[in-house]
């Protein structure tokens, strides 16, 4: 079964794109999006990636949910800034964050994390040495960035992908 | 003031304002100073560009520009990530 | 109103992709090139004059009154000049590349003026 | 406005106020590429327009075109779906080339790479 | 009128000769010299059978179609005067090829000489029997043309080069003069054929264009005839064969030109124009070269200044328009041809036996070559108008035709006088042509020992010379009845009466002939003491030389002034051209719109929108900021250009073209990964301090003139474009396309049903376009080599490869991956959604906005996002792509589609749909014309994918440095680097 | 429609597509294979073309006259869709492409295929873009045409690589691509102002335009004219000509002999449809100014001429001359000269075309050896991988000095006008046709054009004799070159052909006199083009 779908999780995905797209569920569709879906999903093993594996499902919404709420926090923060301030951003600064998470997807999902959250963004990860640089736009603390990002969202993502 | 016609008020003025995003965009885009600031502004010019495209819908009642909003969503990055990689790196595609 | 606009957009990117056709250098002829080629697909596409909200794509099939979409051939024109001229910016954009490395200049004559 | 003539007046005036706000986010995300002094400071600027903004005006578009139509259309949320995929990656690939280049003209102001003596240019 | 079949024959003879003698071995002398020898006799025994036909004043015509809408038929003619140059050419031509069989060294391509001949016989017969005028200037050039080879036989030689040249220029430009002249008379007349127009003298002499007729006709005929001040040719042309000047320079090329005045003579002589122009080019002619001819150190020197004088007599005699000057001109013109032949022959003799022409050294050759001496003593005396010889009688007629009265003028009445100088030079030229080589003191420090040449190379000379004679003293039994028919078919009913006879009793012409006599004889005594000190070249007009002018005026027209306007009028730059180009669109439409003015229009336009105002503002930003930053900040401009690209695409959403919009964008996607691609390999341009101060005043004016050109050629589209929107759309094609697309194109996209299906030939020859481009790109990097400067990785892969090096934790390639790895996760993520989405655009493409163009695009756009996350060679290890199989299948798919449609007996490209049942899914859209956007698609990912893919490799190549070293600049990146 | 006969007309076009694209399925190392396709083809082009030729030259068979086979691609009818008109110029034009197609391919198998990767298809495409752009009826695909014919001559003109083929390419594309958008701007404005694309209904609507559209449409006349006039040569626009001509591999620039024809030949065929007597207030639009444009060509391409300082340029420059003449030719009325301008016009073409294959071959006269070395270096550069290298096709043949010393001698007849080949007689007959005024005084632009072509021809002769004194007479060394049979014999072939038309001058001139009165009767073009009927019945789709 697994040469036929090698990735079951993305031949959904693109299935559900697939319908999106043609914001249609029809037979029609179901069955073309299908053989679409394990199409791309072959042309998707031909690059060989490693393997997801997404062992909790329920702790992914979890955090999807609570990211989002992050976002809309920190748009309003930075909104806040860019508006109010009369010298914005003069609390920036970098910051250096060493990581236990090492499965790259999980890497990936926590950069497009940070980098989506305003005011923090994703500069380096030194694999070497498993250590994160963050810029940061109201760096007040560093020490409540850091436990934020390992605890609310490295440590569940472990969980997830680990 | 009919709600429809507070609607297309609202386009018009949610487009000025889209609008003026972009001549932020575009300013860092000619003045720099340096070359990050220009692609940054050109990411930021793509992205003010689709939501226009996306209010542009709503003010027409069309879904047909959907696609083209949708082509700078997934694709828009593609030149943008281009510029970075050749600014890192020297060449794009090693 | 906006035909206006319209227009002096077109002459603005004329005006600066002939001033850049008429660069010495190769790269910003090529850019120049690449300038003229938005203002004459807006061009094309002005021929079909300028209507908001009428895409030429049918929405009942029946009874199809013309009236109610803009002009759907200036828009093939376009697409069709889109690509010509996609492929002419490739190649002149290679051969500038040779012309640089074998030339060792960029000079659009192959050597400096006053060589 | 041809065809929102038939859209009822609580999703209208939904509609303006997702939109204005979304715009509004946008705009101001875009000021900051103004206001903001370096360029570190203003890679943030732009994420509201991709965060807020945009979801603000695609929230605007499904429920205009799904009160149109009568039926949910929610193809926006593809959108709003890959530009959250893409917009991180432009901007960590630029913010890292910008401290690339700042580090090798020996700025002061981004965090030194471990090994700085030998980040000169090869002779 | 009988048949002119043998005219055609005569005429094909010598040029089927020619090329039967091209393909004779090299070696072959006897063969060929046979071969020429027989076609000559044989062209002579077919003329001299005519003589039946056209002795009793017949003329024989052979007519064949050739350009009847030009009214040109292919007309060959003979009358008695033609037969009489028929014969001489054909005659004198057999004597030659007899005399040139002993001439000629074996070691030469003899063959090739004759084929030469040959085909010059054949010109010269189709000159002298073409029955209408513009073949007679086809021949006419065919002469020249092969005169030149002719006299160029001894290429090797530099002077036969020049000589030959020299002849050509001059009698090819004569012969373009007597084209057009030719032409004016066929204008006046209202044809070309020879008879017409000798039947209509009058009215060519009364038409307004007579005087440019007349003027360029005779360019024609005195260049050909070597005519002052075109004599000077024939004196350089000497560096050829003997034979060659014995044939051509006596009687045949040179008479060409004498030949026409004299046929063209009822037509246009007896004006005043004809006489004050050809009598002064004859009399200057006459005296010029027999002056000339005296102080020649070179026999055949001496022997081509004679025969110009001769010509130059002819000349006279033609433009005195007197029926018996024109008698005294066809008798002389025999007659100098027949002295002349055997004096260029004896010459060669001597030449060929001693080794040498040159007067200075030869002496007393009659002790070792009596019998060729005595036969040129014989000849030079018919040339010096000895009594008894053919040349004295003719002289006699000139005396008396000199001595008549013409026009009064002055010119009329000093002829006698210069008739009897000239005669007096060539008397005294004569005579040094005898004493100088024949006696006097034998020779002795000749190349070679001079003794009689073999006796067949001697008989041509003795044949001429026996001819000399017995014209000279029995004319009214030899030539007379020839002459008479020749002078009856010139001058018809107004043929004079004349008497052919040795003596006519005491009269003037015998006293001038006397004096004349005398006088030479006198001359050259008094000479004696001049040519001995063997100064080449008359006094007074020695340093006159023609020909030095003539290359002096050539090479000062034809090379430096050509230059010089080249350089002017032209350039081999880009810029300028392109300057030119853009001017010459900007002001040729404005031409009628000044003429006519431009309207405005009456349609109503669209409400006033800010949020378009603003977008244009950053466009408009964006264009000029990017015309500004692209000298030396080609990111800036190319950011900068992406900025205005995008702004055109959300105009085209603005004004109702998604399928634009999308299709835009994505190219615009592609093109800036392209440039980028290529501007790895465009060395940096560093802006030099200052440079901006120290433009010079050239390249200001430069800046400003193009600055006023590119806002002259904006404002002419602003004006063009505001024009055309603010007028109501006519009543386009289109609404035929909105009507039928989803009837009979089965699309509710109309755009796309255009592109794939109405005007899908377009989309078709644009496919073609991108695969040819895409192939080309390929072959051009195939052979790639980068500038120097870039070979080597660039700058910030070294430093990052130090750093990486220098780091005791990291290897070379680290930082690369920390770059790039968890970026590179999510753009894998996206590789099958965006080849899904490319297939979504595709497939709906007929209905709505997308089609096979867009989903191209997308396809290669995925792939490309793929190398750029993980290197070209990590792709490659993983995905076969093989562009350049995907073109050609797509281009067969379209192809195909297009040609199934003949199976239906429906022309190419006619597609078909229907909507096919398909159970439990419904109905299913199949039209052939997603058949064709496939082959689209296929042609489109393909062609992107070879030409990124293709630049992207030159990164993995081995860079070969550029074959061609350039070492200043390398010094100055050397210093740079330093 | 009926059988594939019916089909006939779009062969030249699809049979090189079909045949470059096959050829692309094959890899690299097929070199010979593909040269048999490639000859093979283009011999099916050949005899198309003269079958097409014939078709063309048929009386008119209905009784409606309709003097032009019309094929509706896409079963589309005119004006709407794309048609290919067949009339006695465009069948004319055909057949000289596909003479100088198989000329220059045969030459080219000697060795220039293997200088560089795909020769074949992108020479097959650079004939089905010939093909379509003389074939089509419509002025957007006539664009289309142009890019595909372009762009394959830019791989043409890249074709082998080395320093002054790219130079004179990056100069060539980049003035090609101006030109393209004066043509897109054209053709669209054009559209604008009249509502169609179709050449044959822009004639019909033209003349009821109100007078401001008819400015507009003079204006994008002029911008068409600027860009066809830069194809053509004209001056000022065609500085980049010789320098690309010459630099061009031979036959390469063999082919492009026919391009600048290219210009000539739509500038002839719009004006003589769109600006006939018919075209109300713009009857006659710019003939002054192409006459005008035509004699400073052929000035200026007289003094280039004379300037050439290498024998490739001074065969670039007579293309300057030919085009000027013709250019001229249109401008002086249209009238019966026209019929002349087509005959000069194929016969200078096969000249200039003969001369360029010549020209490499009389080059190797100076320094035998070198130049195949320098070819192969240029191929293949430093060991590059591109096949066996020393293969050699032919063999050598003998007598080879006087063979090439012949042609070069023909050669400069043609191109200077003189006799016995074709070139004298368009000339000729040009001028004969420009003093027939039916009693009118002859104008002194006339006379002025006679004496420009005189003077043309006199200079070209001078050129020749120059430079062929200094090839051929003035060796220093008595070598013979290598030149092989299959390199030889196509030059033989199109000089041949000119004799042959001096010759058979008479037929040909009829085909031309008779295409000349088609392009002066326009009528007989606009009714057959709108008025051809579709295929099938009128239900297009549901018929198969
Ligand atoms: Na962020
Ligand atoms: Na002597």
């Amino acid at each position: 079964m697994s040469w036929f779908l090698p990735y079951p999780l993305l031949s959904a995905a693109l299935l559900a794109l697939w319908l999106l797209l043609n914001q249609s569920v029809s037979p029609g569709h179901l069955v073309l999006g299908s053989v679409l879906a394990v199409l791309a999903s072959w042309a998707m093993a031909a690059l060989r990636p490693e393997k997801p594996r997404i062992r909790r499902p329920g702790a992914a919404l979890r955090l999807a949910g609570m990211v989002l709420i992050d976002i809309l926090r920190s748009n309003l923060a930075v909104g806040r800034i860019i508006v109010r301030s009369r010298e914005p951003g003069v609390n920036a600064g970098f910051l250096t964050i060493p990581l236990d998470l090492r499965d790259r997807q999980g890497l990936a999902v926590l950069s497009v994390i940070i980098t989506s959250t305003p005011g923090t963004i994703w500069v380096s990860y030194d694999a070497a040495k498993g250590t994160l640089l963050l810029h940061v736009l109201d760096l007040i603390d560093e020490t409540v960035w850091v436990r934020t990002i390992k605890d609310r969202y490295e440590r569940r993502l472990m969980e997830i992908f680990e | 003031m009919s709600p429809l016609a507070i609607l297309g008020w609202a386009i018009i003025s949610a487009q000025v304002m889209l609008g003026l995003a972009m001549c932020c965009a575009t300013y860092r885009l000619v003045a720099g100073p340096r070359a990050q600031d220009r692609i940054l502004g050109l990411d930021t010019l793509y992205v003010n560009a689709m939501l226009m495209l996306v209010t542009f819908g709503i003010r027409t009642g069309s879904t047909l520009y959907f696609e083209a909003a949708l082509v700078i969503g997934l694709l828009g990055f593609v030149s943008t990530v281009a510029l970075a990689k050749f600014l890192m790196r020297g060449e794009v595609i090693e | 109103m906006m035909e206006l606009v319209f227009a002096l957009a077109v002459g603005i990117l004329t005006a600066s992709g002939v001033w850049l056709l008429l660069r010495p250098r190769t790269f910003q002829v090529i850019i120049g090139l690449s300038l003229l080629s938005y203002a004459v697909n807006l061009f094309i596409f002005g021929m079909g004059r300028l209507r908001i909200g009428a895409p030429p794509v049918l929405e009942n099939t029946e009874a199809v009154d013309p009236a109610l979409y803009t002009d759907p051939l200036p828009q093939a024109l376009v697409l069709t000049a889109i690509v010509i001229s996609f492929a002419m910016t490739a190649l002149f954009l290679v051969v500038l590349l040779a012309s640089r490395g074998l030339t060792g200049t960029d000079h659009v004559d192959g050597r400096e003026d006053g060589q | 406005m041809n065809a929102a003539g038939t859209l009822p007046a609580w999703a209208a005036l939904l509609t303006a106020l997702f939109v204005l706000i979304g715009a509004a986010v946008t705009l101001i995300g875009s000021l900051g590429l103004l206001r903001l002094g370096t360029f570190y400071k203003r890679v943030h600027a732009p994420t509201l327009g991709t965060t807020l903004g945009m979801v603000s005006i695609l929230a605007g578009s499904v429920l205009c075109f799904s009160v149109l139509e009568a039926r949910p259309v929610v193809h926006e949320i593809l959108i709003a779906v890959f530009v959250t995929l893409t917009t991180p990656v432009t901007l960590m690939l630029l913010v890292r080339a910008a401290l690339y280049r700042d580090r090798t003209e020996g700025s002061t102001d981004v965090p030194a790479a471990e090994v700085a003596e030998d980040l000169i240019p090869p002779a | 009128m009988s048949s002119g079949m043998p005219l055609l024959a005569i005429v094909a003879l010598p040029f089927i000769g020619s090329l039967v003698a091209i393909f004779l071995r090299q070696n072959a002398r006897n063969g060929a010299a046979f071969l020429a020898g027989t076609i000559a006799f044989c062209c002579m025994v077919l003329t001299g059978f005519q003589y039946r036909a056209v002795g009793r004043g017949g003329v024989l015509r052979l007519s064949v179609e050739w350009l009847p809408t030009l009214g040109l038929d292919f007309t060959l003619r003979m009358d008695g005067f033609t037969w009489l140059f028929a014969m001489l050419v054909t005659g004198i031509g057999l004597l030659v090829v007899l005399y040139a069989r002993y001439y000629m060294s074996p070691a030469d391509p003899v063959p090739r000489f004759f084929a030469f001949l040959l085909a010059f016989m054949g010109a010269m017969l189709g000159i002298v029997l073409s029955g209408n005028l513009i073949q007679l200037v086809f021949f006419w050039e065919l002469t020249s043309l092969f005169s030149f080879l002719l006299i160029g036989y001894w290429h090797h030689n530099a002077s036969a080069r020049d000589g030959a040249r020299m002849a050509l220029t001059v009698t090819a430009t004569g012969g373009l003069c007597l084209l057009v002249g030719v032409l004016l008379i066929g204008h006046i007349v209202g044809s070309y054929d020879l008879d017409d127009v000798l039947a209509s003298g009058n009215r060519v002499r009364s038409s307004s264009l007579y005087l440019p007729a007349l003027i360029l006709v005779l360019l024609g005929a005195l260049t050909k005839s070597a005519q002052f001040p075109f004599h000077f040719w024939l004196p350089h042309a000497m560096a050829a064969p003997t034979p060659v000047s014995a044939y051509l320079h006596s009687a045949t090329m040179v008479k060409a030109g004498v030949f026409l005045l004299i046929l063209l003579w009822p037509v246009l002589s007896g004006t005043e124009a004809w006489f004050y122009i050809v009598v002064s080019a004859g009399l200057c002619t006459l005296l010029l070269g027999a002056y000339a001819a005296i102080f020649q150190q070179d026999l055949k020197g001496l022997l081509a200044y004679s025969t110009i004088s001769h010509l130059g007599l002819i000349t006279l005699l033609l433009g005195l328009s007197s029926p018996l000057a024109a008698v005294a001109a066809i008798f002389h013109t025999i007659n100098h041809a027949t002295f002349k032949a055997s004096l260029f022959m004896a010459a060669g003799i001597i030449d060929h036996e001693s080794g040498t022409r040159d007067i200075r050294r030869l002496s007393g050759l009659f002790r070792f070559m009596p019998i060729t001496a005595t036969l040129a003593m014989v000849a030079a005396a018919a040339m010096a108008g000895v009594p008894l010889l053919n040349g004295f009688l003719s002289k006699e007629m000139f005396f008396a035709e000199a001595a008549a009265f013409h026009i009064d003028s002055l010119l009329d009445h000093s002829l006698p006088y210069f008739a009897m100088l000239a005669s007096a030079f060539s008397v005294a030229y004569s005579l040094r042509f005898i004493h100088g080589v024949f006696f006097g003191p034998p020779a002795t420090d000749l190349p070679r020992t001079p003794h009689e040449p073999p006796h067949w190379m001697r008989f041509p000379i003795e044949f001429l010379v026996l001819a000399c004679l017995l014209v000279g003293i029995l004319p009214a039994m030899t030539i007379k009845p020839f002459l008479s028919t020749a002078v009856r078919a010139v001058l018809g009913p107004d043929t004079p009466y004349y008497s052919l006879a040795i003596w006519h009793g005491f009269n003037e012409p015998l006293l001038m002939s006397v004096i004349a006599l005398i006088g030479g004889i006198a001359l050259y005594w008094a000479l004696q003491r001049h040519l001995k000190k063997g100064i080449d070249g008359p006094p007074l007009v020695r340093h006159l030389k023609g020909q030095r002018i003539f290359e002096r005026v050539l090479v000062t027209l034809s090379w430096k002034w050509a230059r010089s306007l080249e350089r002017l009028f032209g350039t081999q730059r880009l810029q300028p051209q392109l300057r030119l180009l853009v001017a010459f669109a900007v002001l040729a439409p404005l031409w009628p719109l000044y003429r006519q003015g431009l309207e405005a229009g009456s349609r109503p336009g669209t409400a006033f929108d800010p949020a378009f105002l603003l977008l244009w503002i950053v466009g408009s930003l964006c264009a000029i900021g990017a015309a500004y930053q692209a000298k030396y900040h080609r990111l800036a401009a190319m950011v900068l250009m992406g900025g205005a690209g995008l702004v055109t695409c959300i105009t085209f959403v603005w004004f109702s073209a998604p399928d634009l919009a999308i299709t835009q964008l994505l190219v615009e996607i592609v093109t800036t990964v392209l440039i980028l691609l290529g501007l790895r390999w465009l060395p940096k341009r560093i802006e030099t301090a200052g440079e901006g101060l120290t433009m010079g005043v050239r390249a200001r004016v430069r800046r400003v003139r193009d600055l006023m050109l590119a806002v002259a050629s904006g404002a002419g589209m602003t004006l063009v474009v505001y024009a055309m929107l603010m007028r109501p759309l006519p009543d386009t094609i289109s609404r035929y396309f909105i009507e039928n697309a989803y009837s009979e194109g089965g699309g509710r996209n109309v755009v796309n049903v255009l592109l794939v299906d109405f005007r899908g030939f377009d989309t078709f020859g644009e496919i073609v376009v991108l695969a040819v481009v895409a192939i080309t790109v390929f072959s051009l990097l195939r052979r790639f080599r980068p500038a120097p400067e870039s070979v080597a990785a660039p700058e910030q892969q070294q430093v990052q490869d130090a750093h990486d090096r220098a780091s005791l934790d990291r290897a070379v390639g680290d930082t690369l991956a920390d770059y790039l790895t968890i970026p590179a996760v999510i753009m894998q993520w996206l590789f099958p959604v965006i080849i899904t989405v490319a297939i979504y655009l595709f497939l709906r493409g007929h209905d709505l906005p997308g089609g096979g163009f867009a989903a191209g695009v997308t396809m290669s756009i995925a792939l490309v996002l793929q190398y750029m996350a993980g290197g070209t060679r990590w792709i490659e290890a993983r995905l076969r792509i093989r562009p350049i199989l995907w073109m050609g299948l797509g281009l067969l798919c379209a192809a195909s589609t297009g040609m199934g449609a003949w199976l239906f007996r429906h022309p190419f490209l006619t597609s078909y749909f229907q909507y096919l049942d398909v159970p439990a899914i419904g109905k299913v859209p199949a039209a052939t014309a997603l058949l064709f956007d496939l082959g689209v698609f296929a042609v489109v990912v393909g062609a992107t994918v070879l030409i990124l893919i293709a630049l992207a490799h030159q990164s993995i190549r081995n860079p070969r440095p550029a074959r061609r070293a350039y070492t200043p600049t390398m010094q100055a990146v050397a210093k740079e680097n330093a | 429609m009926t059988g594939l006969l019916d089909h006939l007309i779009i062969v030249p076009i699809l049979l090189p597509l079909v045949s470059g694209a096959v050829m692309l399925l094959l890899e690299e190392r097929h070199r010979i294979l593909k040269g048999g396709i490639g000859v093979a083809t283009t011999l099916g082009l050949l005899a198309v073309s003269i079958m097409l030729l014939r078709l063309a030259d048929l009386p008119p068979a209905g009784p409606d006259g309709s003097a032009v086979s019309v094929y509706q691609l896409g079963n589309w009818p005119a004006p709407f869709g794309i048609v290919l008109v067949l009339d006695r110029l465009s069948a004319l034009m055909l057949v000289l492409t596909s003479v100088l197609g198989i000329t220059s391919l045969l030459y080219s198998l000697a060795r220039w295929h293997r200088a560089g990767p795909r020769f074949h298809t992108i020479f097959q495409l650079q004939l089905m873009g010939l093909n379509g752009a003389f074939l089509t009826g419509d002025l957007f695909n006539l664009f289309v045409f142009f890019e595909v014919l372009l762009a394959a001559s830019y791989g043409l003109v890249l074709h082998g690589d080395g320093i002054g083929r790219v130079k004179a390419g990056l100069a060539y594309i980049a003035i090609n691509l101006t030109g393209s958008f004066l043509f897109l701007i054209g053709a669209s404005l054009a559209y604008g102002v009249t509502g169609t694309l179709n050449m044959a209904d822009l004639a019909n609507r033209i003349p009821t335009l109100a007078p401001g559209d008819a400015t507009l449409v003079a204006a994008a006349a002029a911008i068409l004219g600027t860009a066809f006039l830069m194809k053509a040569g004209a001056w000022p626009l065609n500085f980049w000509l010789p320098t690309t001509y010459a630099a061009a591999s031979a036959p390469a620039a063999a082919m492009f002999a026919i391009m600048s024809k290219l210009g000539v030949y739509v500038i002839l065929r719009l004006w003589m449809l769109v600006f006939g007597p018919a075209a109300g207030p713009l009857a006659g639009f710019g003939g002054d100014g192409l006459l005008v444009i035509g004699m400073l060509t052929i000035a200026f391409g007289t003094v280039g001429v004379l300037a050439s300082q290498s024998l490739s340029r001074l065969a670039g420059c007579s293309v300057l001359i030919s085009s000027g003449t013709l250019i001229a030719a249109i401008g002086t009325g249209g009238g019966t000269v026209i019929g002349s301008a087509l005959f000069y016009l194929v016969s200078s073409t096969l000249g200039i075309s003969a001369f360029f294959l010549l020209v490499e071959l009389v080059e190797r006269l100076r320094d035998p050896g070198a130049d195949v070395l320098a070819v192969t270096m240029e191929a293949y550069g430093e060991g590059d991988d591109d096949g066996p290298q020393h293969e050699e096709v032919g063999v050598a043949i003998p007598a080879t000095v006087a063979l090439l010393g012949g042609s070069f001698v023909a050669c400069a007849l043609l191109l200077a006008g003189l006799p016995p080949l074709a070139g004298f007689i368009g000339k000729f007959g040009m001028m004969v046709a420009m003093l027939k005024t039916d009693g009118a005084t002859v104008q002194a632009s006339t006379w002025m054009l006679i004496g420009l072509l005189t003077v043309s021809g006199l200079a070209t002769l001078i050129a020749m004799t120059r430079s062929g004194i200094s090839s051929f007479w003035a060796r220093l060394d008595d070598s013979v070159p290598r030149v092989r049979v299959i390199e030889m014999a196509p030059v033989l072939c199109l000089l041949l052909l000119c004799l042959g038309l001096t010759v058979g001058g008479g037929p040909a001139m009829r085909y031309m006199e008779a295409t000349m009165q088609a392009l002066r009767t326009p009528q007989g073009y606009v009714t057959g083009v709108l008025s051809a009927p579709r295929t099938g019945s009128n239900d297009g789709e549901d018929s198969p």
